[in-house]
């Protein structure tokens, strides 16, 4: 068990690592979303600028207590669950709890920002919840199987473990390529990104769950995608390519594996969310059934 | 029925009653001057025989010299591939607030929005008609204001103020060297 | 006179005294008094639950040849905890206000009946935990069922009758099952002891064990409330009285899980039952009951998903939930029967809790409809915070204890190598946690209503238990091993190799779990979040509900601007079509199959003569009992076997 | 931009900031608030069809930082664009008090300055300062996309060097602005939003802030005060 201090440091490090990483990412994807209409995109801080001013915003509003609680849990819960995600050199806790502790660490964010925007009483952010909640059960299923699938093929449940396995084998992505497939597929919901965005569709429901939020809580929201996008990049790339046995290699693969949902993002539409769900549960469940059929 | 066979068949028919007058201005347009009392007959006649289905609006012409509204209804004939304007004066009573008239709504299902546009308008009630409140002038307690009587920039005088001509900013924009090329008084053509 | 007998006997004594004095005001207290002292002596036999050997009960009855004696054991000890444990919060939310206004509503005769059917309901599951063998075990049974018949029974309502009805003749069903079980198990192993039913299984071949094994699922399911016979549940617990509901939602069906892990798994012993292999199918029973779990798991939750009435809502749930522990149970090794078991304890926490919110907002506003609530959130705080807390936990999120039971679940599945299984039992959880929040949203959340302005937060004898209830569900979250020590003790009881754990949860090599660093950590990051959000923001002003973005639009009370009716729309154009009551047409097939069977039975007696007919069928009946080697078509092939010994 | 000079701006300096991280990094979220805006994507009147070009690929308003945001609560500017008539003006009215401050307009289109071509017509407003403070003008009618970027990167000067304080105007002289409000909507005109529990709660109240039009106001205004999380048994 590391030793106390180290745990400290830990605690502090790996969520700043994690938000400085997320603000890199989101300039990321702006910059390939400009890219990709032929404009110059924003200037390189930008992420940055946005979050300072929103949490310099003199005025905000708030509808009541468990509005602001509801922000403290989302932005929390993403905290803490950087700390389960193992970074080259640094553990943190990830063998205290799985990777089912993981996924279940990772409602809870977006279960107080449910709760936070129920009470805003706005039914635009009502509907982008129900929505959000239905596109979780959607994208949820086929990430449980390729879970299930990767915690069999590695016989153990903690990430830690996971890697070291990858470490002395191949990586996961070459012994479970179907796996891998549906797993991509599953990231590519966990995101939120454009074609399974319906929970914050900005024509139809004025930006879901984000209708009421102004200065600070916006600037929460900002805060949380950088985690997303993190947690999703190091997730991924802890079960399937092998976590990283140094820095730079770690964070070459995280940004790859990033920016391949997000350029799919950008070319496609917005799906109903029937229609997201019904897609989730067909194509992606199917290919990690399979995969896990070579696992066994 | 070929629409010209439409054409002489109805041309013949209104020629034969009296009180109404006939002029056809082309092949495509004419132009029926009836008085109030019959016009909705007319139309009934228009849409029930002539093929007239389609009311594409009723316009109002404001009268204040000889204290009359002129309601024009513009019927379309997909047959007869012609348009006919009914014409008829209805008093405009300026006296008292609103002038009267029958609805058609029973004839032509759009003429509600024609007839709600007017009363907002002009300040015709249409007796009968479905929907006889404001929905455009809303914010508006004044007078109907496209009534020739009413004076909008009197009305815009005293209720708005003007911006100054070379407000602050302005000034400050020309002193960075910016705003108007040419200034007016200076353009010699 | 050991203390099982002090505790039965004490329970027996006061049923009757609440009987008898069940029209004075202070029965309320009373019952709260009884139930306190019922938990002493509980835990004066808590020695049991770290290990402890038995505790017999003096008092033994033989007949014709049988001796039938009580005994207490781990597991009926942990079970009878959760029951004790449930009535008293039950006690206490009944004695205060909700008591004063029930009796004024109703009768106070009503509200005496209310506490009677309570006390009878405790006292015969008491009687049920204690069975030493399979006679005393149906004795208990029969108890139950009617016990918890009449506490349905009291609401007057034509709704609620119906489901009382509905669910006697289902439990009159499953107890004509159990009893035929009973007398096959008597007839191949000569006795209804456990210790020598167990080894008398052993000489049984497979096919009776299979008759035996289905019998006793049938029978003691129809208890739980699993997927073919889970039509009674919802509708009959619902209905029963508020503070009824509490317990009935909590406990009452969880002693047919009790009766299956006692018959099958300690008795009969899964390995049997896994040899068992059913025909055309690659699926053994064990794996067939295990799927039956996890059918439980997923069709009842999706069912509570498009409830529109909170109680029908909470109701679901609990079908749903039992589906977990069955398939918990049904995995053979440690970790799953100890997930299993322990969410026996985590699931009575969070239900409870739940109704008894429900029931306060009912008392408050007069209604659980959720399209007559909203935005209570502002008017109550407190009961709001316990429903979120229980809906953590009933949705398995970590720090709350449900989480823990759920974990163990999907980690026995993972270790077990079962992918169907393990993703059924994630489709179930993530229905709870989507129907979880739309009774959360419906009832306290969004736009308060004109006539909710003056609500007042629910009364202190109503808040008191539920936020008991709260801190258990979160106590018992951080720190699992309290309860894992039972549950571990229940395991040994049953011949099951008890689960390792510490305080914290379990330590495996393949990743462990331990939720005292989950929950110091998740609280770090709440730390961390709170100094983002107050320190580097600047001040916020709380507004009016008005004060909200309607595209330009002035709101006001005239427009109702609040979205709850219908509530996942989208989900629903995919899934509506999938709810075609499927098994509300199976009953009603099977109704009218009895039906008409006793019209024709009906005309044929009416036919001729009678008289003639009847001594006819004695006749026969007569011949074919009398015929040693009777060549009459034996039901089953097991039979035949018994029969010849 | 309209008679904000002769404003005694000493009412704001003596107290506590309302935000402590802006007390503490005042020249960084200066920089910062002038190089992310958010732009409000509700288009008043004509003026905003050129609003996408500045957008697009072409002249890119990202590159300035300006993202476009839909609901009011989360947007810096509001770009009214075109004329304003009367009953759009009570809904700009609405969307301004419900953004949150530091907050910026820029009246694009030469009928927000003088009534343009509509100066004579009976429904819209001729000037628009009179309703809310207005940081910038942009005349042409229909300014080109380059003009309009011209306009927000004046703006992003004004924010740098501390000019962009207009938002402030209209907590300090909102009689004012309500008296010439209440002159066009009638007296029975009000908002949902509190403004004068707002200038009070942070501290941007004078004695210009109620007057005799919000005396008016308090007559039939609605109660605003929102439902407290109270613990009444």
């Amino acid at each position: 068990m590391t030793s106390v201090t180290e745990l400290l440091a830990e605690l502090l490090l790996m969520p700043f690592i994690a938000f400085v990483v997320g603000l890199a990412m989101v300039l990321m994807y702006r910059k390939i979303a400009a890219r990709l209409q032929r404009r110059i995109g924003p200037p390189l801080l930008q992420p940055i600028y946005d979050i300072v001013k929103l949490y310099g915003k003199e005025t905000q509003i708030s509808h009541g207590l468990i509005h602001d609680i509801g922000l403290v849990m989302a932005v929390g819960g993403y905290v803490a669950a950087e700390i389960f995600l193992p970074v080259p050199g640094m553990d943190g806790i990830a063998d205290k709890g799985g990777i089912i502790t993981l996924s279940y660490v990772l409602m809870v964010p977006s279960l107080g920002l449910a709760l936070g925007v129920g009470q805003c009483a706005n039914p635009n952010g009502s509907i982008g919840i129900s929505r959000a909640l239905t596109a979780m059960l959607a994208y949820d299923i086929p990430f449980i199987i390729v879970v299930f699938g990767v915690a069999t093929h590695y016989q153990s449940t903690s990430l830690v473990g996971m890697i070291e396995y990858q470490q002395i084998h191949q990586w996961g992505i070459f012994e479970m390529p179907l796996l891998a497939v549906a797993g991509l597929f599953a990231l590519q919901g966990m995101m939120g990104k454009q074609p399974f965005e319906i929970y914050v569709a900005p024509a139809e429901i004025a930006t879901g769950p984000m209708v009421e939020m102004s200065g600070k809580y916006m600037g929460g929201l900002f805060v949380m995608q950088t985690f997303q996008l993190y947690t999703a990049g190091v997730l991924y790339t802890s079960l399937f390519l092998g976590g990283g046995a140094n820095w730079f290699e770690f964070l070459v693969k995280i940004f790859i594996v990033v920016a391949i949902p997000m350029s799919v993002a950008l070319v496609f539409p917005r799906y109903r969310t029937e229609d997201m769900v019904r897609i989730m549960w067909k194509w992606p469940v199917m290919v990690a059934l399979i995969g896990i059929a070579f696992v066994l | 029925m070929k629409c010209d066979e439409i054409n002489a068949w109805l041309d013949a028919l209104l020629s034969e009653i009296n009180e109404i007058e006939v002029t056809r201005k082309s092949e495509r347009r004419v132009r029926v001057d009836v008085p109030a009392s019959s016009l909705p007959a007319l139309l009934e006649l228009l849409k029930g025989k002539a093929s007239y289905v389609h009311l594409s609006a009723i316009s109002c012409v404001d009268w204040p010299g000889d204290e009359e509204f002129e309601l024009v209804y513009h019927c379309w004939s997909y047959e007869a591939k012609s348009l006919l304007s009914a014409h008829t004066r209805i008093p405009r009573n300026s006296a008292e607030e609103f002038a009267h008239y029958v609805s058609v709504y029973d004839i032509y299902k759009p003429a509600a929005f024609f007839e709600r546009d007017i009363y907002e308008m002009f300040g015709v009630y249409f007796e009968s008609s479905p929907y006889m409140e404001k929905f455009i002038l809303t914010e508006w307690n004044g007078p109907p204001p496209m009534r020739k009587d009413f004076d909008a920039e009197a009305y815009v005088n005293d209720t708005f103020n003007w911006a100054d001509y070379h407000p602050q900013w302005l000034q400050d924009i020309e002193e960075e060297g910016g705003g108007i090329a040419i200034r007016p008084e200076d353009i010699r053509l | 006179m050991s203390v099982l007998d002090d505790l039965l006997l004490f329970t027996a004594l006061a049923s009757v005294a609440i009987i008898v004095l069940r029209r004075f005001a202070f029965i309320s207290k009373f019952s709260v008094v009884v139930y306190v002292l019922a938990t002493v002596l509980l835990i004066k036999m808590s020695a049991l639950g770290y290990g402890g050997e038995a505790v017999y009960s003096s008092f033994t009855v033989n007949v014709l040849g049988q001796v039938l004696q009580w005994r207490f054991d781990a597991l009926s000890w942990f079970f009878a905890l959760i029951t004790l444990v449930v009535a008293l919060f039950t006690a206490l939310f009944m004695s205060g206000a909700w008591g004063d206004k029930y009796r004024k509503e109703h009768s106070k005769e009503a509200y005496g009946l209310l506490q009677v059917a309570l006390i009878l309901n405790v006292l015969s599951m008491l009687v049920l935990l204690a069975s030493g063998d399979l006679l005393s075990l149906f004795i208990g049974w029969e108890l139950v069922s009617w016990a918890s018949f009449m506490m349905m029974a009291l609401n007057p309502d034509k709704v609620a009758r119906k489901a009382a009805i509905k669910y006697i003749v289902y439990a009159m069903a499953g107890a004509m099952a159990i009893l035929m079980a009973i007398a096959m198990t008597y007839n191949m192993t000569g006795s209804l002891d456990y210790v020598q039913v167990m080894q008398g299984m052993a000489q049984l071949n497979n096919s009776q064990i299979a008759v035996l094994v289905s019998l006793y699922a049938i029978g003691f399911g129809i208890k739980m409330g699993v997927i073919p016979f889970h039509l009674w549940q919802a509708t009959a617990y619902a209905e029963t009285p508020g503070a009824g509901a509490v317990f009935m939602g909590a406990i009452s069906a969880r002693m047919g899980l009790y009766a299956l892990i006692l018959v099958i798994v300690q008795i009969i012993g899964l390995t049997r039952v896994a040899a068992i292999e059913i025909p055309y199918t690659f699926l053994d029973m064990q794996n067939a009951l295990a799927w039956v779990g996890a059918l439980t798991t997923i069709i009842p939750t999706y069912i509570a998903l498009k409830q529109n009435d909170a109680r029908y809502l909470l109701a679901w749930h609990g079908v749903g939930q039992g589906g977990y522990m069955l398939l918990g149970v049904m995995i053979a090794d440690s970790i799953g029967t100890a997930g299993g078991i322990m969410h026996v304890f985590n699931y009575a926490t969070y239900q409870a809790a739940l109704f008894m919110t429900v029931t306060a907002v009912i008392y408050r506003t007069g209604t659980s409809n959720f399209s007559k609530l909203g935005g209570l959130v502002t008017q109550m705080p407190l009961t709001f915070m316990v429903m979120v807390v229980s809906i953590i936990g009933l949705a398995g999120i970590p720090p709350m204890n449900g989480f823990v039971s759920k974990w163990l679940i999907y980690r026995a599945l993972l270790l077990d190598g079962q992918p169907l299984l393990f993703v059924a039992a994630v489709i179930g959880t993530l229905g709870t946690i989507l129907s979880v929040y739309k009774l959360v949203h419906n009832t306290f959340l969004g736009q308060l209503r004109l006539e909710h302005q003056d609500v007042r937060e629910a009364p202190l004898s109503m808040l008191i238990p539920m936020l008991g209830l709260a801190i258990i569900i979160f106590a018992t979250g951080v720190m699992p091993g309290v309860v894992l020590d039972w549950v571990a003790a229940a395991q040994i009881a049953i011949g099951i190799a008890p689960v390792e754990h510490n305080l914290g949860g379990i330590e495996l090599v393949q990743g462990g779990l331990n939720m005292i660093w989950v929950t110091g950590v998740m609280f770090y990051g709440f730390a961390v979040g709170a100094i983002i959000f107050y320190f580097l923001g600047g001040k916020s002003k709380h507004i009016h509900q008005y004060d909200n973005y309607a595209g330009g639009h002035f709101l006001t009370s005239k427009v109702r601007y609040h979205y709850s009716n219908h509530f996942y729309a989208g989900l629903m154009h995919l899934i509506g079509g999938w709810y075609r009551n499927i098994f509300i047409k199976l009953e009603y097939a099977l109704v009218s199959l009895v039906s008409f069977m006793s019209q024709l039975s009906e005309n044929f007696y009416r036919s001729s003569q009678p008289a003639m007919l009847v001594a006819a069928i004695v006749m026969l009946a007569l011949w074919y009992i009398m015929s040693a080697d009777g060549s009459a078509p034996v039901l089953v092939q097991g039979l035949q076997g018994g029969m010849s010994k | 931009m309209s008679k904000i000079g002769n404003i005694p701006v000493n009412a704001q300096n003596g107290k506590k900031r309302t935000n402590p991280l802006a007390g503490v990094f005042d020249e960084l979220v200066q920089f910062c608030q002038s190089r992310s805006m958010f732009m409000l994507h509700y288009c008043t009147g004509c003026g905003a069809i050129e609003l996408p070009p500045a957008m697009t690929s072409r002249f890119d308003m990202e590159r300035l930082g300006i993202q476009p945001m839909v609901t009011p609560r989360q947007a810096d500017i509001l770009l009214i664009t075109g004329y304003v008539s009367v009953k759009t003006l009570k809904r700009v009215i609405l969307t301004y008090e419900q953004m949150q401050s530091p907050k910026y307009v820029i009246g694009i289109c030469s009928c927000t300055v003088n009534g343009g071509m509509y100066w004579q017509s009976y429904a819209t407003a001729k000037v628009l300062n009179e309703y809310l403070p207005v940081d910038v003008y942009i005349a042409g009618c229909m300014p080109r996309p380059e003009a309009v970027i011209e306009g927000l990167r004046r703006l992003m000067g004004n924010i740098e060097n501390g000019k962009g304080i207009a938002w402030k105007d209209y907590f300090q002289r909102y009689d004012h602005y309500l008296g010439n409000q209440q002159h066009l909507f009638g007296n029975d005109w009000q908002t949902p939003t509190d403004i004068i529990g707002e200038a009070r709660h942070y501290g941007l109240e004078t004695e210009q802030t109620c007057g005799e039009h919000s005396r008016i106001l308090e007559q039939h205004q609605q109660p605003l005060e929102p439902y407290k999380m109270r613990i009444k048994l």
